[in-house]
């Protein structure tokens, strides 16, 4: 099979790297989202401290 | 050893009474001959399409029976008794396998004659010898897939699913090899003998996933 | 067993067992002789169903140390094999085989003559009943039957699950010098140790050497019968 | 187990990932001069091979993985083969892409079954492709461990016979895939060579990346727990376990750390 011309064979190499390229950002941004999660849970376990040490005060 | 034996003796007397896996196998291969010869829209075929044909029809008749392997044992404490037993629990997978082989050999003796006369172009005789010794083959390796796969699936809420998603896949290498080595057996010009090469490949295969399936057993049935 | 037999049937030091991040049995700590009863009392989930399975080596403790008949669990849990009987909610038998069948089926796995599993099952009054799949009998035949299969091996330990469930009283009888308070081993005629899970506290109490009570997982009471007042063993069940 | 023992090295490899593999594709499209048969279009091969040889050796190291947890019972075992088997599924399904698309560029059909590397990717895809339904179908934690894990090992050596078996079934040799990199010439064959270090290095990185990220989170819904008991324990009404009023803003909180 002979070889594609340069523009030809651009348009698939592109589409190949950009692929790669694009699963790897999406990979991130999950991985983002999870961060966000790791964040909210931390300000739920800060305010269950909180609570706690109220209770004790109370005491 | 006695182990084995009193598991398969059950195992066969339960299927006796209940026919919950051959019959259903037995007749879904027939029918999957008729179903093929309507989609294909031949009434004879032979070599590749022939072997094709037969393969992927004894795959699925396999799954049929590979989905309901242990679901007894799940339901009425099957896998406590084997623990609570002084015996190696491995004696299930072996007696599994057995089993599931034997009901493999009993609907391939109804469905590889009905193969023959439903839709077989050559004769089906003079292949005789070389597809038996395929179908042990392959049998050997589909009983010991089946039974992990059934293993592993057992104890999952989508069994029926994850038997056909993993089976499938795992036996690939399987119908690959079964339908090369079957279809010089079903070529129109008269039967050839199977290549060597494609039963070393399920001779490999058995051995390889009977090993590995030995080996895990054991922590399929822990708790 | 060999003739060390040990002379403390159960000893438990601190078991926990967990499912993932839900602990169903925390620092149960106990010390049965051999030859006698266990009454496990508790309402429903607090944990007895894991204990008997932890205890028969079906299910591996998480944490302390378990020693059944001399057996570390879960590290020597095949040597265990075999010399526990165990009555639970199911039944360990094949609805589609006959109740013949399944003692055989056991019978063999255990190695023991299948003649014993046809005279356990006469003395159980299910000779007639014998041959037909185990579906068609009614529930408290099954019960029986099951009994029969729990002592088929003649274990040392037995673990009992509400083992008089469904059966009227001639039948409770009848099963009572199997697995009754001083049922003795055919070898050796020495009593068999046993655990007794009941959700109706006096009966088993009665009959026990030791009362463990659970609440949510952990033993709340762990002490000899008549060291206990009732509001103790109704505050478990509250 | 604690995620500090992973932490450290994290920073240096994600380093070295970028540099590595940016300095190959660099090469690759500066350097290394264009295929003699193929053109321009054999660009794709540094990144597919690479892709192709981490996909599979993942496979395989999330089934040695997993013979470490059976054998330890330890779950930092079944945390690091789930993860490898995680992201070797997303590498394959990278590889399954860039391999149709080069075979869309050089033999003008997305699929060749003549293939049999993109062949056995495919089913070794669909095989791995149920690990995940498999796995959450269990409810049981500790028995879903053990069965993904037997899973791994299993699949883990179905991944080589598969491979041999479609091997053997397509007979043709194609002269530009793995088995031909010793005959590249040395530029081309020194950009591969990097690409594929970086490649791997991307895929531990992102292994670590993604343990570490699991573990915090773990460690923290251990944290959440002990502290919801205590809360339970130290005040007089039950606390609720879990806030239903909306959150304050994290300006209301005060800054300083709460001891407990």
């Amino acid at each position: 099979m002979p070889a594609l011309p340069l523009h030809e064979a651009g348009k698939y190499v592109a589409g190949a790297y950009i692929v790669f390229l694009a699963l790897i950002l999406i990979y991130v941004a999950i991985m983002a989202a999870r961060l966000g999660r790791l964040q909210r849970d931390i300000v739920e376990l800060s305010e269950l401290v909180d609570r706690a040490d109220l209770g004790n005060d109370e005491r | 050893m006695s182990a084995v034996g009193a598991l398969l003796r059950k195992d066969l007397r339960l299927e006796l009474r209940t026919r919950e896996s051959v019959p259903a196998m037995t007749l879904f291969s027939l029918s999957a001959f008729v179903v093929f010869h309507f989609g294909l829209q031949r009434s004879s075929l032979d070599g590749d399409l022939a072997a094709g044909v037969l393969w992927v029809t004894l795959l699925l008749a396999a799954l049929l029976g590979v989905g309901r392997l242990f679901v007894t044992e799940r339901e009425e404490g099957g896998f406590d008794a084997i623990r609570l037993a002084p015996v190696d629990p491995s004696a299930m997978l072996v007696a599994k396998a057995l089993t599931l082989l034997s009901f493999l050999a009993i609907v391939q003796l109804v469905a590889v004659p009905g193969f023959g006369i439903l839709l077989l172009g050559p004769s089906l005789l003079p292949a005789l010898p070389g597809l038996l010794a395929v179908l042990a083959l392959a049998d050997v390796g589909i009983a010991v897939i089946g039974t992990l796969a059934s293993a592993l699936a057992v104890q999952t809420r989508a069994r029926e699913l994850i038997v056909a998603l993993m089976g499938l896949p795992l036996l690939v290498p399987v119908v690959l090899a079964a339908a090369r080595a079957t279809a010089p057996l079903f070529s129109a010009g008269g039967a050839s003998p199977p290549p060597l090469r494609w039963l070393g490949l399920l001779g490999l295969y058995d051995l390889v996933f009977a090993l590995v399936a030995y080996a895990v057993f054991d922590y399929l049935l822990d708790d | 067993m060999s003739a060390t037999e040990p002379a403390t049937a159960l000893e438990l030091d601190r078991l926990e067992r967990r499912y993932g991040e839900r602990v169903a049995l925390r620092n149960v700590s106990l010390s049965l002789p051999a030859g006698s009863t266990l009454a496990v009392l508790g309402a429903n989930g607090a944990g007895k169903t894991t204990l008997l399975r932890v205890l028969a080596g079906l299910l591996r403790p998480n944490g302390g140390t378990t020693r059944v008949l001399g057996h570390e669990l879960p590290r020597e849990a095949p040597s265990l094999r075999g010399h526990v009987g165990l009555l639970g909610h199911d039944l360990l038998l094949y609805q589609d085989l006959s109740a013949s069948e399944n003692l055989r089926f056991h019978a063999r796995l255990h190695g023991v003559e299948p003649a014993r599993g046809e005279e356990l099952l006469a003395r159980m009054g299910l000779r007639e009943r014998a041959n037909e799949p185990l579906r068609s009998l009614s529930r408290g035949m099954r019960q029986r039957v099951a009994v029969c299969r729990c002592v088929l091996h003649d274990p040392e330990l037995l673990l009992l699950d509400e083992p008089l469930a469904n059966l009227d009283p001639a039948a409770a009888e009848a099963v009572a010098p199997l697995i009754g308070p001083g049922a003795a081993r055919i070898a050796g005629g020495e009593p068999r140790t046993r655990v007794l899970v009941s959700h109706d506290p006096a009966p088993a109490v009665a009959q026990a050497d030791l009362v463990l009570g659970l609440r949510a997982g952990r033993a709340v009471i762990a002490a000899p019968p008549d060291a206990l007042d009732d509001d103790e063993i109704a505050e478990l069940y509250r | 187990m604690h995620g500090k023992a992973l932490r450290p090295g994290l920073k240096p490899l994600a380093l070295a990932t970028v540099l590595t593999l940016g300095g190959a594709y660099v090469l690759a499209f500066f350097y290394a001069p264009n295929d003699a048969d193929q053109g321009f279009v054999q660009k794709i091969f540094y990144l597919h091979v690479p892709l192709a040889i981490c996909a599979l050796g993942g496979f395989i190291a999330g089934g040695v993985m997993a013979i470490g947890y059976l054998r330890t019972g330890e779950q930092r075992w079944d945390l690091r083969s789930y993860v490898a088997i995680h992201l070797s599924l997303i590498f394959a399904v990278a590889t399954l892409i860039t391999g149709s698309i080069w075979a869309r560029a050089s033999w003008g059909h997305w699929w060749v079954w003549q293939e049999p590397t993109l062949v056995s990717f495919l089913i070794i895809f669909l095989l791995y492709a149920c690990y995940q339904p498999m796995r959450f179908a269990i409810e049981d934690p500790e028995r879903q461990a053990r069965y993904a894990a037997v899973f791994a090992v299993v699949a883990g050596a179905f991944v080589p016979l598969n491979f041999l078996a479609v091997r053997l079934a397509n007979p043709l040799v194609h002269p530009r895939l793995l088995g031909s990199t010793g005959s590249l010439p040395p530029s081309m064959e020194l950009t591969f060579v990097i690409a594929m270090v970086g490649m791997a290095l991307l895929w531990v990185t992102l292994w670590k990346y993604e343990i570490t990220a699991k573990q915090t989170s773990m460690q923290l819904r251990a944290l959440k727990r002990r502290l919801a008991e205590r809360a339970e324990m130290t005040l007089p009404a039950p606390a609720p376990r879990r806030s239903s009023a909306p959150r304050p803003t994290p300006a209301a909180r005060p800054a300083e750390p709460v001891e407990l």
